[in-house]
């Protein structure tokens, strides 16, 4: 791994960001087992490169629509750690108030539409997103991430033909780690291709090593130039892995440990040091400030979250409606 | 001014179009072909397809489609032709549309109106006659409205697309041809209304049974029973107070729904009533239901199996111990 | 349409197959006219051709699985006509009791699996049918009808993978006739070549041009062997027509006359009579004949519909369930 | 014999297995996973990938692949992972399975079980938390039951394999763990069961919450209130009788169901009661059901969010006047 590095400053901010939602997951699997996350919790260890590769190459204007494992595309997105730890603790403070937990992260302001954990849920959404994109004339990009498995859903189907149909500005990101929960990509797609599944949809297809973070930007690049300049959708493969179970509950007996650790040799975060250091853009010292930096603003806001009040009980039915809604009369609007 | 339920349908899709240009219609057939019930005929022409989306047979796709352009800052009218097609849709409606709001924190609004035509009547069978308004009404989340006359076809549409929050519409399927007379169609989405005063009994029902309820209490009339009617209009939030108002006063109630008897709606309604007035009841309550049976094509079963007049009018009397 | 016709007598059996369903629907129109056949009635002239090439590939052990568009099949499949026409008039002596009508024909010793009239449903059975057979090490092909409209749902992408996941032996046979009621194939999918669509989940296509008959029987052969042979799935591809409305309540406003005509001009019938004629294997008289007796087999079916009993109201909540069911004890099966 | 619900319901599958070379097992992370709930830890080893069918992400897809195996012939277990993505699903079940056998006038039966994990409780927030139990009981052509029990737990499958029809399964999350002792399993699929006696208050309810309500018994009991706790077990068609005689006996009762209370089965057993006991009723019904919202995930707001035992204790008391 040491290929040479094109744009060493964009290395080392891709580096700061993949460090970043590292330590800030190792801490949540170890909050998880002191019991302050609870219900679910889908790990992103591993396939850091994967949102740190894409979400730079999205403006503000942008939409991003992403599944349960979203913790790293949340924060990537500039969602502030805070509110991020905040919402897995469950309080007040969380980006959702500590309705949604870890699989459910929302940011209006920064157009981030979660956090969905109905396995292609978001699909529809991020065509409907891109529609009224288009229809209000403005020239965004939704990004929307979702795994290998869910290309198996009608979901996909029916907002792949719908985008390119429609000519849409979808980006479809897929993060194809190899396995929905314990079935291998084999076990559960005819066409273990993805691209070759995608471009039947008469859609430009991209697929990069999603191990490799500058290799997934300058795809990403490409793939949402793409979509910006054509107007209409574009499918990303990342050929990536999960370096942890699927999720908390998950003992992961269905990979060989043997094929865990020959993934693990391609860790994206060494990996893109080890490149740094041969280009003489990194040292220990500048590795270690980072780690330190990303160590601080995780324990930062652990220490937010901890501090946080729980959303009073009273307010467990607001916002089921917007408030003020249902008086409407019609003809006066 | 005299109007057919479906030319009350269209002019307020067709204001709505005119007034707001975030406003559009989506759904299978809306645009060249002019709508599977005609809603929408000459749209195509008139605003293009862009406004008027002919969508691919995808329910699940468009409706998820209309949920994400809400939230883009559009105004999606989304027609599921039927209500029985509305089952491949569901994940979207009732897992992101409906719980949306909430499990963001209150960040989102996601002001859908969802469009279906419902109920049976017409021989069309077992895949195409479903009722399942309840199915919808028991999801926190979704406004529910069932237009049984033609002035509320006229105004509950604009109402929908006022609110902020997903709002489905039911039409039902024996109702397009219906013409009324419409003067201030003007009207709110929370009030049940009464169609008919009377102080012997309750007629509760809504959609396509307001008529033959309506019939029914004709023919009571006739017989010296004199029945107040309540269409529930809102199927969610229900209007509990009307209900028991119109029970306090009569004392006696019948609840007539096109719905399977077991789980439905109007359980739900007599279920509220035992709650809330079980002192006001002299009579136990009755309900008019679809037999529990999938409706079958021939027309001798399909009616036997749908709420009839002549059952209304029996259970009434029953309840009247007439 | 003078191309030789290799196998005269097959030739005459597929011209008297299309005939029969010919006038059977000619008068089913008539009736429904009449208000005799009520609901929804989905006629399939024009398309004669798709059923008439394929369901003679099949044998008495295969499945069959259709539309709301049916008649055809069920006819071809051999349910009766007098079953089918009692059924459109909601006799007891129908095929389904009355209880189905035009779009839901059934018939369990014909192995004919419906008549389903939510789009896209009967592929999901198809591959159910099909698994059954290749547990029980039954040799059966399961053929399942559907229109280009259908492939536009999920259900047809999460059956197409199971199929070829699974190596099942379905034939997915594609009516393409360019039109989702009122809504024209470019204008639904995003890629109009079916075939691309269907290859996509790695299973062998064929396309076959639906008007000729003799060309859909050489193709659903080839087709259905692949099925036979290689146990997997297999999709057929039928270019066809429908000259009639979508149903009877589509007053056909969004194609042009002048395409109808066109199409008209390659109706499957004349064509394949001419052809059979310049092979001196049909003349005048006997295409009066076989014209005929497809008029007297109808007109028999609908006296005997006519004379039918209706099924008594009071068996109305028949057969929700299977008599004698709810009592089983566990552990005493 | 002791044993878990969890092991309950994998005994019943494994008995099933070896027994019947039609039974098969097909879901999603049934196999090599083990099931999401552990159910079917080490059966794709013991019968193979056939007998244990890893399905694709593809509800639909699947679950219509195991009504067409069932008429073609298998005795299917489908295992929706959860209810709530069982909402893709629907249409095979609602539209084809319900329906197949009256459609097609009695030709076929569709001897599929379908089971799915359902309810909340383990935080797991909006989208993971849904009980839907009256959807499903609402459908005509569906069997629907609860196991609440252990014992029910290893007695339904068997019954529910033995059945010619589609029997739906719902198996609570929060049960699986729930150890209790098992002697004869062997169960029908059509009784209620009373599994406390007791004169003062019916305390009617399934699944999850039958340990809810009876914990609650017990505290009423040390108030000096016997509640009687009847378990409706099969959802479709309910046991009236069964309902109706507990009430009968002791002319108070409190319904205690997951769903949300607008629309939900709780209502159906009240209206039912109106209906039929009227006069038996000595005060006014009253519904435990889940607030309606979408269920949250903070602890203390789901909490807040599902029936509890002081919230059964509290309902009890107010019908018992106490
Ligand atoms: C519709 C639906 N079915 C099943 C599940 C349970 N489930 C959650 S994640 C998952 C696997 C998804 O795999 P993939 O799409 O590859 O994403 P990954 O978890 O690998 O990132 C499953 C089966 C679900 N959440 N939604
Ligand atoms: C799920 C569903 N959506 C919509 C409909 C209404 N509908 C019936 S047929 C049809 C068009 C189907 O087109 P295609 O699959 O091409 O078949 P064709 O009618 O052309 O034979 C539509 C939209 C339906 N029956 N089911
Ligand atoms: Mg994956
Ligand atoms: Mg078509």
């Amino acid at each position: 791994m040491t290929d040479p590095v094109p744009d060493a400053a964009l290395g080392v901010r891709l580096l700061t960001d993949m460090l970043r939602v590292r330590r800030m997951e190792e801490k949540c699997a170890e909050l998880y087992g002191a019991t302050k996350i609870r219900g679910f919790l889908h790990l992103y260890i591993g396939e850091e490169a994967c949102a740190a590769g894409v979400l730079p190459t999205l403006t503000e204007a942008d939409n991003v629509v992403a599944t349960y494992r979203e913790h790293g595309h949340a924060l990537l997105r500039g969602i502030p750690l805070r509110a991020i730890m905040a919402e897995m603790f469950g309080k007040a403070s969380g980006c959702a108030r500590g309705r949604g937990g870890s699989m459910h992260l929302f940011d209006a302001s920064r157009r981030f539409y979660g956090g969905t954990a109905i396995v292609g849920s978001g699909l529809p959404l991020a065509v409907g997103l891109a529609l009224a994109d288009r229809t209000l004339r403005r020239p965004a990009v939704t990004a929307c991430f979702f795994g290998d498995g869910a290309m198996a859903e009608g979901a996909f189907h029916e907002s792949a033909n719908l985008a390119a149909l429609w000519q849409l500005p979808v980006l479809f990101v897929c993060e194809n780690n190899l396995y929905a929960m314990g079935t291998a990509l084999a076990r559960h797609q005819s066409q273990t291709e993805l691209t070759a599944k995608a471009a039947s949809y008469n859609m430009p297809v991209w697929s990069a090593d999603g191990m490799d973070v500058l290799a997934v930007h300058a795809a990403a690049s490409e793939a949402v130039a793409s979509v910006r300049d054509e107007g209409g959708p574009a499918f990303l493969e990342l050929r990536t892995y999960r370096f942890r179970a699927h999720s908390m509950f998950d003992p992961d007996l269905y990979r060989e440990p043997a094929e865990v650790e020959t993934w693990k040799q391609r860790d994206p975060i060494p990996g893109l040091a080890a490149r740094l250091r041969a280009a003489g853009a990194l040292d220990d010292a500048r590795l270690a400030a980072l780690d330190a930096a990303a160590d601080a603003e995780v324990a930062d806001a652990v220490a937010f979250a901890e501090a946080s009040d729980w959303e009073p009980v009273a307010d467990l039915l607001t916002d089921v409606v917007t408030p003020a809604s249902g008086a409407g009369t019609g003809g006066a609007r | 001014m005299r109007m057919s339920y479906r030319e009350a349908v269209r002019a307020a899709l067709h204001e709505a179009l005119v007034a707001d240009p975030r406003v559009f219609l989506m759904g299978e057939d809306v645009g060249r072909y002019g709508g599977s019930y005609a809603v929408s005929k000459g749209f195509y022409d008139e605003f293009g397809p862009e406004r008027i989306r002919d969508a691919p047979l995808s329910e699940l796709g468009f409706v998820g489609a209309g949920v994400g352009a809400a939230l883009g800052g559009l105004r999606p009218v989304v027609e599921v032709m039927t209500v029985n097609f509305s089952l491949l849709a569901l994940d979207q409606i009732v897992n992101m549309a409906a719980v949306y709001r909430h499990m963001s924190g209150g960040q989102f609004s996601v002001p859908v109106v969802i469009r279906m035509a419902t109920g049976a009547g017409r021989q069309l069978g077992a895949q195409h006659s479903h009722s399942l308004e309840n199915w919808y009404a028991h999801v926190p989340g979704l406004r529910v409205v069932a237009p049984a006359t033609v002035a509320d076809a006229r105004g509950m549409l604009p109402a929908a697309l006022a609110e902020p929050d997903p709002v489905v519409i039911f039409e039902h399927v024996g109702l397009y041809n219906v013409e009324e007379e419409v003067g201030d169609w003007a009207c709110d989405l929370t009030h049940a209304a009464v169609r008919r005063p009377g102080s012997d009994v309750s007629i509760v029902t809504y959609g396509g049974s307001l008529p033959k309820a309506l019939a029914a209490a004709a023919t009571l009339a006739s017989g010296g029973i004199d029945a107040e009617v309540l269409d529930l209009r809102v199927l969610r939030p229900l209007d509990r107070e009307a209900i028991a108002a119109s029970v306090r006063r009569t004392h006696r109630v019948v609840v007539v729904d096109e719905g399977w008897k077991t789980g439905s709606l109007a359980g739900e309604v007599v279920a509220g009533l035992a709650e809330e007035c079980l002192y006001d009841l002299d009579a136990a309550p009755r309900r008019v239901c679809s037999a529990e049976v999938p409706i079958p094509y021939a027309k001798h079963l399909e009616d036997a199996a749908l709420p009839s007049v002549d059952g209304i009018v029996a259970a009434v009397r029953e309840v009247c111990g007439a």
